[in-house]
Parts: C-alpha cells; sequence; structure tokens
C-alpha cells in the first residue's frame, strides 16, 4: 500500500545520493549533479506532503519554485565552472586552493 | 471532465468496462495510432519526393507498387537488413539510447492529439505542457546522438542540433502561451473547442496578434524539428549529415522516423491552435460515429495541408547559415513573440477576450437597432 | 492496481537512476543516469496527483538543466578529465580522503540516518493519509493560487530570473567580446 | 480508499512503452536478419577517407552554454505563466483584469530588461564581433 512514508523513503534515498556524489566527486559539473538530486529530494517531500496532508496546492507551489530556483542556480553555477576551466585548464576541484590560508 | 477514448466508447455504447477491458481497448487504440503515424511516416518519405520531384519537374519514384507508393517499405526493408555497424571508440551505451530517447519523446505526444472530440487517446488538463515538456526530449537525444559517436562532425552537429532546438523552443513555448491566455486551457480538446468550424470562428483570426502568432509558431516548430531552411545539423553540404553520421541501419531509420513523425505533430498542434482543429461546419452528425470520422477527416486533411507547405518549402527556400539562423530567433522571432504576448494579454483584458469578428458584429447590431 | 504499478515502476527508475550517478566514473553517463532519475520522479509527481508540477519537471528540468549541463562538461574539457587516484589507489572507488574525514563521515552518517528514520517511522504510525479523489487538474488552482496568495512570490521569482541570467551571462561571456574593444 | 480513474495517464505509459518495444524488437528481429561482419576499417569514425586523428573533443565557444543559458531563464518564465494564462481570461471576466494584466506586465517587462541588456552587450550574436585581433585576445586572456 502507498503511503506516505514511501514516498520519505524514496526522497531520503535521493537525498543520501546527491550527498555522496557532492563529496565523493572531484569535478565542479559532478557536484552541481549532486545538488540537482538534493533540490529534487525535498521538491519530491512537499509535493508527498502536500498530497497526503488534506490536498492543499501550496505545496504544488513550493515545489513549482524549489524548480525555479534549482534552474536559476544551475545556469549561474554552470557559467562559474566554464569561466574556472577557462582560467584554469581544468575543473578540477582540488586546484581551488587560491583561497586557503 | 477528463475523457479518454475508453470513457468516450462506454458512453457511446452505453456500458462500462471492467479494468482488464479498459486496458485492452488502450492497448488496441495505441497500437492503431501507433502504426498509423509509422504508416504516415513512411509515406512522408514518399510524398516528400514526389512533391520535391513535382516541385523540379521530374517524376518521383514510381517503380515500386502503383505510383511508387511502397517504396517506403522497400526503404523500411532494406534499412533492416542493412549492417549497422557500431564505431570502435564510440560511447556504446549512449550510441544505443538516443534513437530511443528521439522515439520515445516524438511517440508519447501522441497520447494528447485531438484527432475528434470523442477519439483523442487521452484528453489531459497539461495538454500542450505536457506535449512540450516530452518533445524537449528529441532535443536531448540528437545532442546524446552526436556525442555519442565521437567523431568530430557528428559531435559539431549534435551540439549545433541542440543548440537550435532549444534555441527555437521559446518562441514556439511564448506563441503557445498566448493562445492559451485567449482560450483559458491547457488541454488541446478544450481549445479546439472554443474554436469555430468556419474561419471566422478560427483562432487564427482571433486578433491581429494571434494571426501573427500562427506564423511565428510555424517558422519555430519549422526549426524545431531541424526542417526546411534550418536544417543546418544534417546539412549534408558541411557536416556530412551532421548528428547520425555515424548511424547505419536501422537506428537511422528511428532518427529519420522520429523527425517525419514530429513535422506531423507539429502541424497538427497548428491545426488545433490555430485552424479550428477538428470542427465541421453546423457541427453535423455530433453524438454518432460518422460525425466522429468526419471530425478526424477534417483533421488529417488540414494537417496534410500543413504538411504539404512544409514539404513546399523546403525545396524552394534556400539553407541558413549559423548566424542568421540564430539571429532570426533571439533578435526578430523572441522579441515578436514577447509583444504578442502583451498585445494579447491586453486584448483580452480590454475585449473581454472576443475575437475581433465578434466585436464587429456586435458593434453593427448595436448600431443596426 | 494501475497506481501501484506506475508507483513502483517510476520508484525503481529513480532510485536506480540516482544510485547510477553515484558511480559512474564518466560525467556523460551520469547525466544520463540523473535524466533518468528525474524522468523517475515525473513518474512519481503523476501518482501523487500533482500533474503540472510533472509537466513543469519535464520541461524545466528535462528539458533545460539536463541540455545546460551536457552544455557545460562539453565545454569544459569533454569527457577526457582524468580523476586523480586517491592515495591508497582506489581508482575504481570513488571515495577519497584519509582516516579524519572517513571518521567524521561515519559519524554524521549514523546521525542523520537516526534523525531520518526517526522521522519515518513516526510518519509511518501516524497513517497521515486522505482519500485520493477523482483525477482533478490542478493547473486552475495553481494559477489562482498564484495570481491571488503568492503573487509576491511570482514578481519576485522574475526578479530572481534576471539576476540569474545578466549575471551567468557576465560570468560565461567570451574574454573577447565588445567592452573588451571599447575599453582599448 | 477509491482508486482514482488513472485510465487518463495509461495510454501515455502504453505509448512510451510501444516506442521501447518498437526500438528493442527492431533491432532484436534486424539482429537475425543482418550480416555483422565488423571489420576494423569499417568500424573507424568517418572523417573523409583519413585516418581519424585525436579525439573528437575540440574546444567549443561559449556561446553554445550562453543560448542554452537564455532559453532556460526564458524556459522557467514560460512555465510559471503557463497557470496565469489559464486562469487569466476568467479573472478579465470577473472584473480583475486590470491587475491581472499589470502583474503579468511586469513579469514579462522584468525578463525583457534582462534581455535587452544581453542584446546590447552581444551576447545574442552568435558570431562574436571579432573586430578583435588575435594578439590582444592573448592579452585579454592575461588580464
Amino acid at each position: 500500500m502507498i503511503s506516505l512514508s514511501s514516498y520519505l523513503v524514496i526522497s531520503l534515498f535521493l537525498f543520501l545520493c546527491g550527498i555522496t556524489v557532492m563529496i565523493a566527486r572531484k569535478n565542479i559539473i559532478a557536484i552541481l549533479l549532486g545538488i540537482e538530486l538534493i533540490l529534487n529530494a525535498s521538491a519530491l517531500n512537499f509535493v508527498a506532503y502536500s498530497r497526503f496532508g488534506h490536498n492543499n496546492i501550496d505545496g504544488h507551489i513550493m515545489a513549482l519554485f524549489i524548480i525555479v530556483i534549482a534552474a536559476a542556480e544551475a545556469a549561474v553555477g554552470l557559467a562559474i565552472a566554464i569561466r574556472y576551466f577557462q582560467n584554469r585548464e581544468t575543473i578540477h576541484i582540488d586546484s581551488a586552493t587560491q583561497l586557503q590560508s | 471532465m477528463n475523457q479518454t477514448i475508453v470513457s468516450y466508447l462506454s458512453e457511446l455504447f452505453a456500458v462500462n468496462f471492467s479494468p482488464w477491458v479498459v486496458i485492452l481497448i488502450f492497448f488496441v487504440a495505441v497500437f492503431v495510432v501507433v502504426n498509423v503515424m509509422a504508416l504516415i511516416g513512411g509515406l512522408a518519405t514518399y510524398a516528400e519526393r514526389k512533391i520535391s520531384a513535382d516541385l523540379q519537374m521530374r517524376i518521383g519514384p514510381n517503380r515500386v507498387g502503383p505510383y511508387g507508393l511502397l517504396q517506403f517499405l522497400a526503404d523500411g526493408v532494406k534499412m533492416i537488413t542493412k549492417e549497422d555497424t557500431i564505431p570502435r571508440d564510440a560511447d556504446k551505451f549512449i550510441f544505443a539510447l538516443a534513437p530511443l530517447l528521439c522515439l520515445l519523446g516524438v511517440l508519447a505526444t501522441l497520447a494528447v492529439l485531438p484527432f475528434s472530440s470523442g477519439l483523442t487517446l487521452t484528453d489531459l488538463n497539461i495538454g500542450i505542457f505536457y506535449l512540450l515538456g516530452v518533445s524537449s526530449l528529441v532535443g536531448v537525444g540528437i545532442f546524446l546522438g552526436g556525442y555519442a559517436s565521437n567523431s568530430k562532425w557528428a559531435m559539431l552537429g549534435g551540439m549545433r542540433g541542440a543548440a537550435q532546438i532549444i534555441s527555437y523552443e521559446i518562441p514556439v513555448t511564448i506563441t503557445i502561451l498566448s493562445i492559451v491566455l485567449i482560450s483559458g486551457s491547457l488541454s488541446l480538446n478544450q481549445v479546439v473547442e472554443r474554436q469555430g468550424a468556419f474561419p471566422n470562428g478560427w483562432l487564427l483570426f482571433h486578433n491581429p496578434f494571434s494571426f501573427i502568432g500562427f506564423f511565428i509558431y510555424f517558422i519555430g516548430a519549422l526549426a524545431e524539428t531541424n526542417r526546411a531552411p534550418f536544417d543546418l545539423p544534417e546539412a549534408e553540404s558541411e557536416l556530412v549529415s551532421g548528428y547520425h553520421t555515424e548511424y547505419s541501419g536501422m537506428r537511422f531509420a528511428f532518427f529519420a522516423l522520429a523527425e517525419y513523425i514530429e513535422v506531423f505533430v507539429v502541424c497538427a498542434v497548428a491545426t488545433a491552435f490555430f485552424l479550428g482543429g477538428y470542427k465541421i461546419p453546423f457541427n453535423y452528425g455530433a453524438g454518432t460515429l460518422l460525425g466522429q470520422a468526419l471530425q478526424v477527416a477534417m483533421f488529417f486533411a488540414k494537417t496534410f495541408a500543413l504538411y504539404y507547405v512544409v514539404i513546399w518549402i523546403r525545396w524552394t527556400l534556400p539553407r541558413l547559415r549559423v548566424d542568421h539562423l540564430m539571429t532570426i530567433c533571439w533578435k526578430y522571432l523572441t522579441p515578436i513573440a514577447l509583444f504578442n504576448l502583451v498585445g494579447i494579454a491586453m486584448w483580452v483584458w480590454l475585449f473581454n477576450g472576443r475575437s475581433l469578428y465578434m466585436i464587429i458584429k456586435q458593434a453593427l447590431v448595436i448600431s443596426g437597432k | 492496481m494501475f497506481l501501484n504499478v506506475v508507483f513502483s515502476l517510476s520508484a525503481l527508475l529513480t532510485v536506480s537512476g540516482a544510485l547510477m550517478v553515484v558511480v559512474t566514473r564518466n560525467l556523460i553517463h551520469s547525466c544520463v543516469f540523473l535524466l533518468m532519475s528525474l524522468l523517475g520522479i515525473v513518474g512519481l509527481y503523476v501518482t501523487l496527483n500533482a500533474d503540472f508540477v510533472a509537466a513543469t519537471q519535464l520541461v524545466v528540468y528535462v528539458g533545460g538543466v539536463i541540455v545546460l549541463m551536457l552544455f557545460a562538461v562539453m565545454l569544459t574539457g569533454g569527457n577526457n578529465t582524468k580523476e586523480v587516484l586517491s592515495r591508497f589507489g582506489f581508482e575504481s572507488l570513488p571515495l577519497m580522503g584519509n582516516v579524519k574525514t572517513y571518521f567524521w563521515g561515519i559519524l554524521s552518517a549514523i546521525t542523520m540516518m537516526s534523525v531520518a528514520g526517526n522521522l519515518i517511522y513516526r510518519v509511518a504510525q501516524s497513517s497521515l493519509a486522505s482519500v485520493l479523489e477523482q483525477y482533478k487538474s490542478s493547473v486552475d488552482e495553481i494559477g489562482t493560487k498564484l495570481l491571488t496568495d503568492h503573487v509576491l512570490s511570482f514578481e519576485i521569482s522574475s526578479i530572481l530570473l534576471l539576476g540569474a541570467l545578466v549575471g551567468a551571462a557576465i560570468i560565461a561571456r567570451p574574454l573577447g567580446s565588445k567592452q573588451l574593444n571599447e575599453e582599448k | 480508499m477509491t482508486p482514482p480513474n488513472f485510465d487518463v495517464y495509461l495510454p501515455v505509459a502504453l505509448l512510451m512503452g510501444m516506442a521501447v518495444a518498437m526500438v528493442v524488437g527492431a533491432l532484436l528481429f534486424g539482429k537475425l536478419l543482418r550480416p555483422n561482419k565488423p571489420s576494423f576499417l569499417k568500424q573507424s569514425a568517418y572523417e573523409c577517407g583519413e585516418q581519424p586523428v585525436g579525439v573528437a573533443w575540440s574546444y567549443f565557444n561559449v556561446r553554445f552554454y550562453v543560448v542554452a543559458l537564455i532559453f532556460i531563464i526564458f524556459d522557467v518564465e514560460s512555465a510559471l505563466m503557463f497557470p496565469v494564462a489559464v486562469v487569466y481570461r476568467r479573472f478579465s471576466e470577473l472584473g480583475a483584469g486590470a491587475s491581472v494584466f499589470f502583474s503579468v506586465l511586469i513579469f514579462i517587462g522584468v525578463l525583457v530588461v534582462g534581455t535587452i541588456y544581453c542584446w546590447s552587450k552581444g551576447d545574442l550574436d552568435w558570431v562574436r564581433s571579432f573586430t578583435i585581433s588575435k594578439d590582444n585576445y592573448h592579452q585579454g586572456r592575461e588580464q
């Protein structure tokens, strides 16, 4: 029987996958992929709660705005990654050490 | 309420089906629609070669079958029996996935096409928005096809193809947005129901902005399906047939089939949105199956007329350069589409959504009294 | 019955897509698996009766963000970026770092799992489930809500998009462009 | 829990299943009929008869990304505008036409300002205005 907790388990798994990708991968664009997974997990939670909790529409609107913000964030993040590649010829995360003390 | 083909049939025959019969009917309906579309895709190649021959004062294919009608079957058999080689350093997994994505994107749009008031496969409330989302899969499929074959031409063709498709999706989306503004519903059946059968009821002549909108939609749709003057990604002269250079045999047939079915889908959306879809005059025989058959015939007649125009344009206009292609999209089509959107918003607000014809008629009636 | 089939299929697609994003080395493959996971999430939204959010996810994510990611991968070194081998030569395993990071990693993993498990357990007990009524579209309700209650966030999101557009355009603009000539 | 009438989405699922079955079926069926004699030459990438040199990836210009960027911003904008467009006519008939029209105008106007900025800065034209010569391009990179 499909209940709210099944959706929560799926979004938890998505969240964990996103965090693992962000930690384990050494490439800026792979990290942005992880961020997309985490944002999707949160949007899925909102819609699941809006469906199982008295069917109000605010969960859908929140998920809509999460998608809007995720798209804008991905656009700017990838622009930074491309400009970083133009200057450093590599987008390996370990080469970004200028700010370290 | 939402009407699928099954609920229409159960209404017609006044019997409600058990769930398994529902699935069976849906399976038969989907099977018929996919086969009809594959047939239309095949016949489109035949029609294209015949019409281009006619335009160039020569005789098209007429060897295989009567008047060459079975030419596309011959091509199909050749495609199946031709060896499809996968380049050595290609990316096997994505090489096989790309044509699947293209075909998936195109066939999934058939669910919402309004063939007639009852025979639409499913009348989703988010019809046109679902159609835009699913047809954006084709852009991803084309890019992956170009990337996976790992040759310079294919990669450049894939990049250019994807860039062209996604940039021309903007004028198309904004024009569809402005038509939804007038008709007030996303589902294609509702948009068609709100139009009249005679040209005065069509959304094309609803107001001057939607008139311009039709041409913007048509140009954008031509570019989105890589046809006519915008077929740069597979330009034979420069990119050696672009993203599907390395594909041969059946995989290439999927790309070609997806393109021809997508041209049909685009023309179908144009008729549904601008040319009054399946509406027949005086709503003749609305309830009976005969009425449905007439509506389907009207829908296909209008769509094939647009299809003829698409093929006709292909053999008359020269191909565009890349920067002209992008300049037209971003510096001409998108600004005009945005201007149309604001214009139509103002029109609906000021005239309460009445069409030009209605306003003039009411003005005459009032002055007549 | 059909609801369970759609739910299990799309949940399988989502979970396997997300897992494959973690495991694959190749960047383009991880983008394709993210695309698969997003298509699974579209199916999940459909089972949650959120048809407009599913269509938006399809249009914006599948049609926009994935294409953006693929373009960015092609613009930054394509697929031939060699990942640095970890100190212990675990080239195949994506995990890297010394003992300290593993220790803190496992500690934070345990705390996160306990909090999440507790939450899901309590939710499973509360059996928060309302009847899923007949299929009705959410587009009209979202439209009225957007124009009445959430007008402010509707307008602010256009300013957010403006900021993203101008910012990303400035950052991604190639060096030899117009204003460089003006300075000359 | 009354099962909602989900048969609205059944054709979508069936069509996608049909597409997958079509591709896999045609390829498997073809495998029986097709000759399969892979030779080294046949499998090399196409390079007008020459030997393919180096990897296929080359330095692509950034303008591809700028196009995708502007696309996604407008895509998100039209995704937000669709629900508003659906209820726009009802609102204008109820008499709230003015407020709805101006909120839509502001929403689009803000983004038109962004487009005008990108246009003036030369982001929209596909071929950068290559009035700069080769050396100050590199000089530009040292900055």
